[in-house]
């Protein structure tokens, strides 16, 4: 179903939901996330192996009462303030934590997307983490006795990825690094896909990962909606924004009047991209 | 800047691609193994095979990406697959000779706190948290771990354990039966650490060029036991140098 | 490693082991298979899914003891004859047989592939199948306590698959209907590879299905080599092959003497082709 | 031939077919189900979706594959997996709509057997085995089945239960929580057979054009129940004959 993005979110993603927004520095649904933000979703469980700077700002903003995750920070820069600030401090809000390692979210993901109610792996062997997270037990393989860990299946109200292409009937295709972005639409209840164009052929090469349009919710184009974050085949990362992140999110009304001037302000991922060429035009 | 000088990073980072030999496969964790383990390919080891968890297998970057997530990961991969087939197939199936962590925290043992400073329901700092080590610690032939040396990140007891390097030390990790052998070195600013082959508690064997050991131990927050056989590290090459300064796109002197 | 396909049998397949020969209609290694036979290999447990002609001549042969397998058939055609003579009146010799479903060997082989002692699926309900398969039991959920099916992982002694191209480093490709054969690799201890052909460059699409040479043992040209079977790109399915099979494996001393004249008497899997040729020219 | 001749085989495809709505997603299991599935694509149900378990979702071929791995399958798909994927996250993640199947043996409850005629150490007839269908049977939202109806094929008691239909009847379906439903119909090639709402016993509801009742009654190995409102199937039309023909290439009369 062709949706536009404000439309989208605005059917697709409710208040208190459980709600992924995945990707693997790579294709991160950014201007989805804004969208959430310019909507005021509030008390969602926020999903995601690599939390970083889009949920920062949903933490930022109070979107959150909640995190699921494995490692949230910003890669190759440093922390994520506002997360920091949410588990430190409670500011705006308090956020609990679910925390897995990433073998244990991947297990969790496919087995949300296989309908088994848990998955299994051999991990979490000596690790604090199963004190802190109910969520990790441990169960006995039935032939050889071993014990292994064992994650119950993540099933998000709504996964929102992003992809390069769709088709005009909705099929989807991704390459690159696709990290657990197709478990993540698969495991879910509904699904959001931003992309950076609709083609009339997929002209998908083959065992490409495609998404058929019959397993995914809305599909949105929005070009370059996963800036910061890269496309491959279409633009790079931006790594000179996740650098400057560090200093935005430093300070809580730094980080408020970015975030009012950048996306409170804009009407759409078109307007925040254009106000932040005038910022790099003015600097 | 002459040719010579270099900063206890770049020592550092040279230290720890020394240790990679040529051929290994080695998963890449986040945060600085990532320069060591390029440099090894681009200097004494170019038939390593370097894993990223973002889902890359033999990944050849020119320039070091900023995060292990990056296009260029993925553009000289010999495959890329999804982070549900990296985890499972690759890592905990076995195909990954050495593990190279970073960690915020360090015991004597080699256990590894990526997690949170204080206590865990309230803690005076959040970290990013495990991402891929516990399972990278546990499941890989064998560990090596670098981070910078001082009293905040060497430490009596962690906050938190988050991976397990030898637990407890001597035969503990056996016990558990670990697929892996667990940590073989841990490369700082200031030395090499390698654990006693009985105790496994990390045991100073190497300083690099031009530190003391009286520094080491000062950077130690627990009475560091120093090897009579002790070394020093021969400062960085030339070579070695240029490939570290070319690969984070740093203009080499001279 | 590059191994001609006869060294690479010789020294990688030994008597008693437990061989897996994959590929779902797809890229069926054959060549391998023949090889198998001309050196009298004996004693194998043989693996796989979907054992068709290539292991109905094998069983035929006597060069197994047992088969693990979830559908063992002539696609479209009808039954293996010495399959079903080997079961039913033990000729050549008698077959243990370990049955499972098809969805029961996937998890099997992925959980080989993932070094798990086990994989977990919601199967076998109702089915008579796990009266007669041990390896077939049922774990309980540790977090709903819903009863699932446990296979044990299957690791063969070495897997044989065929793929279209290798490049001269031993990286391989293979594309459309890839089956279970990456898991059925990487679940092995040894590994063969055949190729339709070496190439300087793979030149592999994103996400492509590529086994990296340093998880495969030894990797063979050998052009045709998957003929019955096909290989997408390079030859079609032959299907006069499998129709006439029917009539060839009816009978024992019609299969024997087939057996004698196309690979006991070939060198090789050019020799078996020439022959077939020569009976096209004269039929 | 005349173009309204046609056989009790094609009578069988052509009422299968009918079965099966268009959107639906289909799991095609192996044997008859494939040619009845792409019937139906290509006269009323032009958006179903059918999926192989040889790893192809949405395979639209033009031809009939003699096999259910065919290249054919694979070329016109909208995406190929790997046959973990296609058990692990398709069928298994609950979204196929209808299984279709074929079988060697069926009983009243639709429970059906492809294993073993005989005893199952010493089997009179070795048949192919499960294949995808014990989970195709558990797992899809419904289930349709096509076989020939006969004495040896419609029997009192399944030598082996294979694939579950609605076990014993009744409840006894919904008391083991399968996902999927179970089987909606079968579909010979004398006549249709519906569960009963209650019983789930399979009732006769429907005769092909020419079939009379007593000899579907003779082909069926219990005594058949036969419902008080029987229709008769149509016969097939030129343009359902003249698609499956053309689908399995047999040139057509006239």
């Amino acid at each position: 179903m062709m949706l536009q993005l404000r439309e989208a979110i605005r059917e697709m993603v409710r208040d208190g939901d459980v709600v992924a927004l995945e990707g693997f520095t790579h294709l991160i649904p950014f201007a989805a996330g804004h969208e959430i933000i310019r909507q005021g979703k509030r008390n969602l469980t926020l999903v995601r192996m690599t939390p970083d700077v889009i949920y920062d700002q949903l933490i930022g903003c109070g979107c959150a009462v909640k995190l699921i995750f494995s490692w949230g920070g910003n890669p190759g820069v440093g922390s994520l303030h506002r997360l920091r600030d949410a588990v430190e401090r409670g500011w705006p809000r308090p956020l609990a934590l679910e925390e897995h390692s990433h073998a244990g979210m991947v297990a969790a993901y496919a087995a949300g997307a296989s309908h088994l109610p848990f998955g299994i792996l051999r991990g979490y062997l000596g690790s604090d983490l199963p004190k802190y997270n109910q969520n990790i037990r441990f169960i006995e393989c039935p032939f050889t006795g071993e014990r292994l860990a064992a994650v119950p299946a993540i099933h998000p109200d709504v996964t929102v990825v992003h992809a390069q292409k769709a088709d005009r009937r909705g099929n989807v295709l991704m390459w690159g690094l696709v990290g657990i972005q197709k478990e993540a639409v698969l495991a879910a209840r509904r699904s959001i896909v931003t992309v950076e164009e609709i083609v009339d052929e997929l002209n998908a090469p083959p065992n490409a990962v495609v998404l058929p349009a019959w397993v995914v919710g809305a599909v949105s184009e929005v070009k370059g909606g996963a800036f910061p974050s890269y496309a491959q085949g279409y633009y790079k990362r931006n790594n000179a924004f996740y650098k400057q992140w560090d200093r935005v999110s430093a300070d809580r009304e730094t980080f408020q009047s970015w975030i009012e001037r950048h996306v409170m302000s804009t009407r759409d991922f078109d307007g925040f991209k254009r106000i932040l060429e005038q910022a790099v035009k003015h600097a | 800047m002459p040719d010579t000088a270099y900063t206890a990073d770049e020592m550092m980072t040279v230290a720890a691609a020394r240790m990679l030999r040529n051929g290994a496969v080695c998963f890449v964790g986040i945060g600085l193994p990532s320069a060591a383990a390029n440099l090894a390919r681009l200097t004494h080891a170019p038939g390593v095979v370097l894993i990223y968890e973002s889902g890359t297998i033999g990944s050849k970057p020119d320039v070091l990406p900023l995060s292990i997530g990056d296009g260029e990961l993925a553009e000289t991969a010999d495959a890329v697959v999804s982070t549900v087939e990296i985890f499972s197939y690759w890592l905990q199936g076995g195909r990954v000779d050495v593990g190279f962590l970073g960690a915020a925290q360090i015991d004597r043992f080699a256990n590894i706190n990526t997690t949170v400073i204080g206590d865990y329901k309230s803690p005076a700092a959040r970290l990013p948290g495990a991402g891929g080590a516990p399972e990278i610690a546990a499941s890989s032939g064998e560990v090596l771990i670098t981070l910078r040396q001082n009293k905040r990140s060497f430490v009596e007891k962690l906050d938190f354990v988050t991976s397990c390097g030898h637990l407890s030390g001597g035969t503990s990790r056996e016990q558990l039966r670990f697929p892996g052998r667990g940590p073989a070195a841990v490369i700082t600013d200031l030395g090499i650490l390698i654990p006693d082959s009985v105790t496994k508690e990390l045991t100073l064997t190497s300083i690099h060029h031009g530190i003391s050991v009286e520094c080491v131990l000062e950077a130690t927050g627990w009475p560091l036991k120093v090897s009579p056989h002790l070394q020093t590290s021969a400062p960085p090459s030339a070579e070695e140098l240029s490939a570290l300064r070319n690969l984070q796109g740093i203009p080499n002197a001279g």
